[in-house]
């Protein structure tokens, strides 16, 4: 593994709306290095999509990026602001450099082409092949995630759930990108199928290199496929560090009360606590740190100062208590 | 042996059957490319559950789970079989008696955004049940709502009763439909993945209330789920489906620690469980080995003409065989001609494959 | 049930909602009201002949002008607002309750009864409607009035809407929360009007509005050529005295031109309205916060949002 | 848009009549059908000979010369004349006429009591039943067709595509929309002038007003509105208007119905109208006011007794009076019966003609103005037409009655219970008698004849005579001149004008305009 | 679309086919297809049956409406009315029943029996007069607006609130409102009558007979052009706004965005993603307009004096000339469905899921 970085995102802050905005991802900042699985988990809500389609220039209204920037580190030449980028040169750089596999690979295909042929589409639009040469790669391409070449002649809708999550994985390594970004792309298919995609992910990875920041809610998931993991809440990094030390010694009681609240398949049965409480309107954020109400821990001064994530070691985290800053104090 | 929370009741493995299936089947025809064929949702099953236990039913998507919930809550009809309650066949043809059979038995629906609808507040949907099984005068019924609210957590009920579904989180959501079900104060509960959609923080919640119930009133409950850790967790026994069978059932621990059957085996191979990572290898660098690994098995191809996942026959070989032999190591050719009987493998727990029997 | 929370009228927030509206109340006012104003403050009537010259250009004491019969222009446009409103809102109340009752009767019907519900609803569509207005209206040869044709608009146009509401109740009938509602004991007839229709709300206001208009479009029509009650002042009849009479040859734009921008005037206010009825109808559109609790709750299911099928 | 020269200089001596009031047509030139495409008779088909009733009555020949009475009106010879042609180039001869006859009575399409016809001398004879003194005209109207082609034919059902007539012109082209008729080069009576005439579809009042003003109509008898803005005055040099008067226009009642039976109910109503201002009411100088008995007083003065000749001035407390002897009281405006029942009456109408309900618009206005709820239901024609037949209504003001050269057929038409026309209900035996003395009075006594039945007009109040009916006959003479006007009326330009004797008069009397 | 339910045949044997093979799917989609034809056949029956009924329960009878014409021309005898009645009126004087045989046997051999408006022409001559004009002037414009509207609709709902939504929306509402033949009056009158650019009215010169000559339809086409233009004018709108809601609710689809995000060129994102996703729905409300543009045509023929279908059905209905009404409101159903059908099997081709679930 590599400490390339080829992606700096730095303060990246996204409102929804104009007239009342509320702000869902709040001035995030990460490195994403190359050949490196960089795995997002948070509660529902608390912007990990947003993120997404925001480094990925994919916002829809009324998303607006307020802040930030997202500089991509090609191998040759100067580091590009995909944030200030022109639209010719962003669409050059998409898929190209950068695919994106979507939440939902169900309604991520368009229902009326046929599978190939949006493959076929992408690589006419990146590559300079001729159709024929598109349509045998489409079929390589899916037969590298387990699908028969042949079916690329398939609708979308004769694809069961897994094959159209696999085909959207093939897809976005169509052009051999560098970074694959990836939104909980398996919710929609049950544990087997999941570990089967993963297994294939990972073994793709291992091969070509590419760099993938996915995102899901399952911790359990992450710890088991990233390298790196990062925990959003209400819009912010609560914690950030490697996957085993995250999941073995959380800093965050956020972090901690999501470890403790999935029960465990072979250890000794353990107790299991839920948070508590429900997640925060960003509309009416609770003032000082955003998890305060529902923290077990809270202390005087978490309901005003909102602490920032400090990092020490590759393990930072956001909180008042446990931050790297108070303990080296204690 | 049990999850820890439930140690104050236990239900006597001999307590009687409250509700029974009994050879249960359900074909579900077909449309369109493949007209005329049907899909074998559920085929032949006998389950009981017994009063004051949590049964858990796991199992891949697709394999028959909610059909099998929703037969039992006669949400639907069975092509053949019967059910028992309290020892005694259904009658679901009759609107009135269909109607009997909803007081005793409730079932949540797999997703609360659909199966609650967003035009009545949580008032009105739960009076309805409540005015439906029993009759409480209004200013009762007020006072019975807001019980049931705070029962499931939603406190104060006062400020959850005006509510609109679309003004509960997910996990609130689940809640008010746990609510609805038990307001019609029904001995049995059918939970069709009550939790599936929610964080782990919510679900931890709801699990936590379920065994509180039966602990507290000897509720009954089907707890169909795919997560196994908390089958593991709340439940006295789990059942496994595959493809419209049950290939393996018994007490929980037994299940999911000592699992015989090659799919239960490989539903819990593919699990995540960190623990197992972080008690291994403790690097991340040989994640990638430990999933591809997991995985397991020959590729199960999903394609959608093998129906219920690869269930009808998948290998166009008899109905009768076995349903997971296509992806199963230990296939044997006596597998493609039938099911076995299920087999005894010691204290209640049994399984369905030639290689136990 | 507390009903606090439909009762209080929440302006909406759109901005073409709020124009449609405001041209929609201006009508109904005038439709009201404006007979008063007219008789009383510019002391016209719309049926008075020869009150002045014949096709006078507008003037303080005319303020359209007069027809070519001498009568008050404006006077006439003010009556006829009533009587195409009236129309409109019969003709569309009756061509909604049908729309709505064979719609959702046939969708929700299952067995030979509901097929043969469905085959009559498919039969009427394939039924061209103008004509079957035309011929059922020289049925009633004019009689009883506005109200004859306002009935018989109604109940000749309510196939495409009954299709519409048929197809939303298939796709409402195997919804979870009305299977939930089977387990929770209630009555079929209470599913449908309760858990059932109130989902069609945004359906059948939009088509309760367009049926208003096509209402007033089908009076005009019938008016135009000469199956109408012609000697009732409506948009249509004055369309149709229009027409007959060459106002546009004699120039009197003051004439020719009024009634038509009236009924496209209700025809584009219903448009703008029609936006905004899926407020009406969606207790999560109606927050005062739109996309805080909606957004979230939305999308943490993490699955496809309900009515996405 | 591009046309040829020699395209456009044909066009520009074309003739186009705006004929037919329905957007589309089919073939039919069968003379004896009822849905015969107008110029059939007249322009293809000759008719024996007319009386021009815009004239006095004169006598005008087809292809009959003249005619004479016999045996107290029981005989009637008609002299033929012998240039007939048909266009087939063979002669039109006597047997041709009897055979027409016969054909008629034999397929009952004569309304003649004819018992015989038989050639004699250089005509055809004809015997009666009974004296058909009043029936001279239906006689001369009759289009003789050749023997050799219509011997087989079946009348009700023949549509005649290709006709032979005797007429100035042939059939030459019929699409959806037109009918054109091209001059015959051998036409035996005289050089045929217009070379082409086009008898076109105009099916609303908007367009054929639009047509006239381009001069794409050169003639036509539509009512459009306001002709002398929408079309005198667009072109003052070449627009005209010249309108026909040939039948009367009355408010009828319906007779069945109470309170109308009643006589002074009928005077009241007679009484309360103006008669000038319903003339007026659409198209003023068209129609004109009336008398009592139904007749102008420039065609008929001389049979119409004094005091009958001017129209009944409107006189409320006249007719104030004639209510109060029915039983009718005003009160708070409204005039009521003694149970308080305000008198009402509806005047049907047919919404689709825009002169009709507007005349009926201004009658309902003026009787309201005596205090009776008057209200105007307009309906599809079919409707009304169904309506009239059933004697369902209060009151119609759509129907006019022909004058025609013999007032026999005027009135009976109107007052008969025998007449399809007379939807009244009026069913009375001194209007029988009366009628019956007028059918067999011999020319002479004709006028002696009617006073019988003028006197039950002004008495009995049967029909109330509201106008004369004006057919607007508007023509245009940027392409053709030697019109027949009011100071020169050669033929009647009357509905009918587009057909028959009177037709065939006119544009046998064309002349192309000089350039300039 | 015709709104079709097929119920779902009942189980066969399990068939364990793992790909169902060609043939079968033939087969298959063959039976769809037939029961599809079936409920055309039950559609066209009631159809004919409802236009059997429809014109006799119209007051007023035929004869009493040719007497007042023909008596217009002259005094009419009581052996006229006689048989006038029976030649016009026959049809009530027989039960209904055996006229409702009489009525659809005729029809099976295509006969009609005679007009009355138009007597003795056969009704069949009468429609074929008119059904070319009708077909050619409507359907060419109804394609027109239909292709037009969508394109427009799709530029205006490719992005919802931007400049064109704003200005083009409501402005289509407002046009899509307006009574046409109250807006065909205005556009005769400014564009043929004032400014003389199109003919005033017809079909094409009158003097032309229709035919394959190229003045003919040179001059068809002159005629066609202003009242194609209102049709296409007063309906454009209708589609329009049907294609720019679709549109903006498609281009917030998850598959757009990933067409975006692949790099491809706007046009190609707009064409080949959103707008073919999104013109589906509109495609089946094209068949029910095409069929409908038989009989909806109604008003602007009249404007236009042109001697399509809708001319002719006023005048049947004028003139109570029942048989003519029947064969016209049977040719306006008959094509409803066959639109209805071309398209039900044209839709299997454009939205490929039909293919798999044809319910
Ligand atoms: N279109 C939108 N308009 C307004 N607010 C939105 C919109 N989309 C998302 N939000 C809000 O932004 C916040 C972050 O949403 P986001 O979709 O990024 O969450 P997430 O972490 O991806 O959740 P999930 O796990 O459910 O996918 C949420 O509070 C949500 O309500
Ligand atoms: N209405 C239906 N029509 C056709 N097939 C159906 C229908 N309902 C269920 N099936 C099929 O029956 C099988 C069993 O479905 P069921 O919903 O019971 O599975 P499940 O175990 O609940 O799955 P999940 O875990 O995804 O909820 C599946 O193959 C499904 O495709
Ligand atoms: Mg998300
Ligand atoms: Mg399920
Ligand atoms: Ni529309």
């Amino acid at each position: 593994m590599t400490a390339d970085p080829i992606l700096d995102v730095a303060g990246l802050t996204v409102e929804y709306g104009t007239d009342r905005p509320s702000r869902a991802v709040d001035d995030i900042s990460f490195r994403l290095h190359r050949g490196e699985i960089l795995g997002v988990a948070g509660e529902s809500g608390s912007g990990k999509s947003t993120l997404m389609t925001a480094v990925t220039r994919l916002e829809r209204p009324p998303a607006r990026i307020v802040a930030g920037s997202v500089r991509y580190h090609p191998r040759d030449g100067e580091p590009v602001d995909l944030l200030g980028a022109p639209n010719r040169q962003l669409r050059e750089l998409r898929w190209d450099r950068l695919a994106v596999v979507f939440q939902s690979a169900m309604t991520a295909l368009n229902p009326v082409m046929r599978v190939g042929a949006q493959f076929v589409d992408v690589l006419r639009a990146h590559r300079r092949i001729g159709r024929k040469e598109a349509w045998q790669r489409a079929a390589e391409l899916l037969e590298m995630v387990g699908i028969p070449g042949d079916r690329a002649r398939n609708y979308p809708h004769e694809f069961s759930g897994g094959m159209r999550q696999r085909a959207a994985i093939a897809l976005a390594l169509a052009c051999d990108p560098e970074i694959i970004v990836m939104d909980e792309p398996t919710t929609a298919v049950d544990v087997v199928m999941q570990r089967q995609i993963l297994g294939r992910l990972q073994e793709l990875q291992a091969q070509f290199g590419f760099a993938i920041v996915f995102i899901t809610h399952d911790l359990s998931l992450l710890v088991e496929l990233a390298d790196r993991i990062m925990i959003m809440y209400a819009g912010r990094v609560v914690e950030t560090g490697a996957a085993a030390t995250i999941y073995r010694d959380p800093l965050h009681p956020y972090t901690l009360g999501l470890r403790d609240s999935s029960p465990s398949l072979h250890g000794r049965p353990r107790t299991v606590r839920a948070i508590g409480g429900s997640a925060p309107d960003l509309w009416d954020l609770p003032k000082g740190c955003a998890f305060h109400p529902r923290c077990p821990r809270r202390t005087d001064g978490c309901d005003t100062v909102r602490p920032p994530l400090l990092t020490v070691g590759g393990h930072g985290t956001a909180c008042l208590l446990t931050g790297p800053a108070t303990q080296e104090q204690s | 042996m049990t999850a820890t929370a439930n140690d104050t009741y236990k239900a006597p493995d001999t307590a009687p059957p409250i509700l029974e299936a009994v050879g249960l089947t359900r074909h579900i025809p077909m449309h369109g490319r493949r007209h005329g064929q049907v899909v074998r949702a559920v085929d032949g099953v006998d389950l009981a559950l017994r009063r004051g236990q949590i049964l858990a039913l796991v199992g891949q998507s697709g394999s028959g789970k909610s059909t099998l919930a929703r037969l039992l809550a006669l949400g639907d009809r069975p092509t053949s079989g019967e059910i028992r309650f309290d020892g005694r066949p259904v009658n679901a043809e009759r609107r009135r008696d269909r109607r009997r059979h909803y007081g005793h038995v409730q079932m949540i629906m797999q997703d609360p955004f659909a199966s609650l609808n967003r035009l009545h507040r949580l008032r009105y949907i739960l009076s309805r049940p409540l005015r439906n099984f029993g009759t409480p005068g209004a200013a009762e019924l007020e006072a019975r709502i807001i019980e049931l609210l705070e029962r499931v957590n939603l406190t104060p009920g006062r400020e959850f009763i005006d509510k609109y579904p679309h003004e509960l989180s997910g996990g609130q959501r689940q809640r008010a439909a746990v609510a609805r079900a038990l307001a019609a104060d029904p001995s049995v509960l059918l939970g069709d993945e009550p939790v599936s959609m929610l964080d782990v923080s919510i679900r931890l919640d709801i699990l936590n209330l379920l065994t509180e119930l039966r602990d507290r009133d000897g509720l009954s409950m089907l707890y169909i789920t795919h997560d196994i850790a908390s089958a593991r967790h709340v439940a006295d026994e789990v059942v496994v489906m595959f493809s419209g069978h049950l290939v393996e059932g018994g007490p929980a621990e037994a299940v999911t620690q000592n699992a015989k059957h090659p799919y239960t085996q490989l539903l819990l191979a593919a699990s995540p469980d960190p623990d197992r990572l972080l008690s291994g290898e403790a690097g991340t660098g040989t994640a990638a080995a430990s999933l591809a690994a997991a995985a397991g098995g020959p590729d199960a191809d999903d394609d959608p003409d093998s129906a219920a996942g690869s269930a009808t026959g998948a290998d166009g070989g008899t109905e009768a065989g076995c349903p997971f032999r296509a992806r199963c190591p230990h296939a044997q050719a006596i597998c493609a001609e039938r099911m076995p009987e299920a087999a005894d493998a010691g204290s209640g727990h049994w399984v369905r494959c030639w290689l136990h029997t | 049930m507390t009903r606090r929370h439909h009762v209080r009228f929440r302006v909406p927030a759109n901005r073409k909602v709020r124009v449609g509206l405001a041209v929609f109340l201006l009508l109904v006012l005038v439709a009201a009201f404006g007979q008063l104003f007219v008789g009383h403050v510019l002391g016209q009537s719309a049926n008075r002949l020869h009150a002045g010259g014949n096709l006078e250009s507008p003037s303080g004491r005319h303020w359209l002008g007069t027809t070519s019969f001498g009568q008050d222009v404006f006077a006439q446009l003010v009556a006829g607002t009533r009587t195409s409103l009236l129309v409109g809102l019969i003709g569309g109340a009756i061509a909604t309750a049908l729309a709505v009752l064979l719609g959702v009767l046939s969708g929700y019907t299952t067995g030979r009864s509901g097929a043969a519900l469905t085959a009559f609803v498919n039969i009427f569509l394939v039924i061209p409607g103008l004509p079957l207005l035309i011929l059922v209206a020289s049925y009633t040869r004019g009689r009883g009035g506005w109200l004859t044709v306002a009935v018989i608009i109604g109940l000749t146009s309510w196939a495409g809407g009954a299709r519409a509401k048929r197809a939303q109740t298939l796709s409402l009938r195997n919804r979870d929360f009305v299977e939930a509602a089977n387990y929770s004991g209630e009555s079929r007839t209470r599913i449908l009007l309760l858990e059932v229709i109130p989902h069609l709300a945004p359906v059948i206001a939009s088509t309760f509005l367009f049926s208003v208009v096509g209402s007033i479009a089908a009076e005009a029509g019938l008016d135009f050529i000469g199956a109408g009650h012609a000697s009732t002042v409506s948009w249509g009849t004055m369309l149709y005295w229009v027409q007959s009479q060459g106002a546009l040859q004699s120039g009197a734009w003051w004439w020719f031109l009024p009634p038509g921008l009236c009924i496209a005037l209700v025809g584009t206010a219903a448009g703008l309205i029609n936006f905004g009825v899926d407020e009406l109808a969606d207790p999560r559109l109606r927050t005062r916060k739109p996309g805080s609790a909606a957004g979230r709750s939305r999308r943490s299911g993490g699955v496809t949002p309900e009515g996405a099928r | 848009a591009c046309t040829s020269g020699e395209e456009a200089s044909s066009a520009s001596s074309v003739l186009t009549v705006a004929a037919y009031s329905q957007p589309t047509l089919q073939a039919n030139f069968n003379p004896f059908s009822p849905n015969a495409l107008r110029g059939t008779v007249g322009l293809i088909y000759e008719q024996l000979f007319d009386f021009n009733t815009a004239d006095k009555n004169q006598f005008m020949p087809g292809l009959a010369t003249k005619y004479t009475w016999d045996a107290g009106g029981k005989a009637l010879h008609l002299e033929l004349d012998n240039r007939a042609k048909w266009s087939d180039g063979t002669a039109l001869s006597r047997d041709d006429v009897v055979f027409t006859f016969e054909y008629m009575k034999q397929h009952k399409l004569l309304a003649v009591p004819l018992t015989t016809v038989v050639p004699e001398g250089g005509g055809v004879t004809l015997t009666f039943a009974s004296p058909a003194y009043s029936q001279i005209q239906q006689i001369g109207r009759v289009a003789i067709v050749p023997r050799k082609l219509w011997a087989k034919q079946d009348p009700d059902t023949y549509i005649n595509r290709s006709p032979v007539g005797s007429g100035p012109y042939a059939l030459g082209r019929v699409t959806g929309q037109q009918v054109s008729f091209t001059a015959r080069k051998d036409y035996w009576r005289q050089d045929v002038p217009v070379k082409q005439i086009n008898y076109v579809t105009t099916s609303s009042t908007n367009l054929l007003a639009q047509q006239m003003v381009r001069h794409e109509v050169d003639l036509s008898y539509a009512g459009i509105p306001n002709i002398k803005s929408q079309y005198l005055d667009k072109d003052t040099a070449h627009n005209h208007l010249w309108p026909i008067r040939a039948s009367m226009k009355p408010l009828l009642l319906n007779l069945r119905r109470a309170p109308f039976d009643n006589v002074h109910v009928r005077k009241g109503i007679a009484l309360a109208l103006d008669r000038e201002k319903v003339a007026d009411a659409y198209n003023p100088g068209v129609y004109q006011a009336v008398g009592p008995t139904g007749l102008t007083a420039q065609s008929w003065g001389q049979v119409i007794p004094d005091g009958a000749k001017e129209p009944l001035a409107q006189d409320r407390q006249a007719a104030l009076k004639e209510m109060a002897q029915a039983g009718y009281q005003l009160k708070g405006g409204r005039l009521v019966d003694a149970k308080g029942k305000q008198l009402s009456l509806e005047i049907l109408t047919v919404s689709t003609f825009a002169d009709g309900m507007a005349y009926a618009q201004e009658l309902a206005g003026q009787l309201s103005q005596l205090g009776i709820k008057a209200t105007v239901p307009g309906e599809a024609p079919s409707a009304y037409v169904a309506d009239e037949g059933k004697h369902n209504f209060d009151a119609v003001f759509g129907d006019a009655y022909v004058f025609g050269s013999n007032l026999y057929n005027f009135y009976w038409s109107m007052l008969s219970p025998d007449s399809t026309q007379s939807i009244i209900g009026w069913d009375d035996p001194a209007t029988k008698a009366a009628l019956d003395k007028l059918a067999k009075a011999d020319p002479a006594g004709q006028t002696e004849a009617t006073k019988g039945l003028e006197k039950i007009m002004t008495d009995q109040v049967p029909t109330i005579p509201v106008v004369v009916k004006g057919t607007p006959y508007m023509y245009s003479t940027t392409r053709y001149t030697g019109w027949p006007t009011e100071k020169n009326p050669y033929t009647t330009p009357d509905p009918g004008a587009v057909s028959g004797v009177y037709a065939e008069k006119l544009f046998l009397s064309l002349r192309p305009a000089t350039k300039g | 679309m015709g709104g079709v339910t097929l119920s779902p045949a009942v189980s066969k044997a399990p068939a364990a086919v793992r790909r169902t093979s060609r043939s079968a799917v033939r087969r298959i989609w063959g039976s769809v297809l037939l029961k599809r034809i079936a409920f055309y056949l039950v559609a066209a029956w009631a159809a004919a049956t409802l236009n059997f009924l429809l014109p006799r329960l119209m007051p007023g009878d035929p004869a009493s409406a040719i007497l007042l014409k023909m008596s217009e021309l002259g005094p009419v005898t009581p052996d006229r009315v006689q048989l006038v009645h029976r030649l016009f009126g026959g049809a009530h004087s027989e039960p209904l029943w055996r006229q409702y045989f009489s009525y659809l046997g005729g029809l099976f051999h295509g006969d009609f029996g005679l007009s009355l408006a138009f007597y003795p022409t056969p009704v069949s001559t009468v429609v074929r007069s008119g059904f070319l004009w009708s077909v050619l002037l409507l359907g060419v414009s109804t394609v027109i607006a239909f292709v037009l509207g969508t394109v427009l609709g799709a530029l205006a709902g490719r992005r919802p609130g931007g400049w064109l939504d704003t200005v083009i929306s409501p402005l289509s509402i407002f046009v899509h409102s307006l009574p046409y033949f109250w807006a065909a009056l205005i556009l005769v009158y400014v564009f043929a009558f004032r400014l003389d650019w199109f003919p005033l009215s017809g079909g094409a010169r009158p003097d032309l007979a229709p035919g394959f000559d190229p003045r003919f339809i040179s001059s068809a086409v002159t005629h066609a052009l202003l009242p194609a233009a209102t049709i296409v004018l007063t309906s454009i709108s209708g589609w329009l706004i049907h294609m720019r809601n679709m549109m903006a609710s498609v281009v917030n689809e998850d598959y757009v965005l990933l067409a975006r995000a692949k790099g491809l060129s706007e046009t190609r994102v707009t064409t080949a993603y959103a707008a073919r996703n999104a013109v589906l729905p509109s495609v089946s409300s094209f068949a029910v307009s095409i069929g409908l543009v038989v009989g909806g045509s109604l008003l602007t023929e009249m404007v236009f004096n042109y001697p399509g279908l809708g001319s002719l059905l006023n005048q049947a209905i004028l003139n109570l000339d029942y048989p003519l009404m029947q064969a016209l409101f049977l040719v306006i159903s008959m094509t409803v469905l066959v639109a209805n059908f071309v398209m039900d099997c044209l839709y299997v081709l454009l939205d490929p899921r039909t293919r798999e679930a044809a319910s």
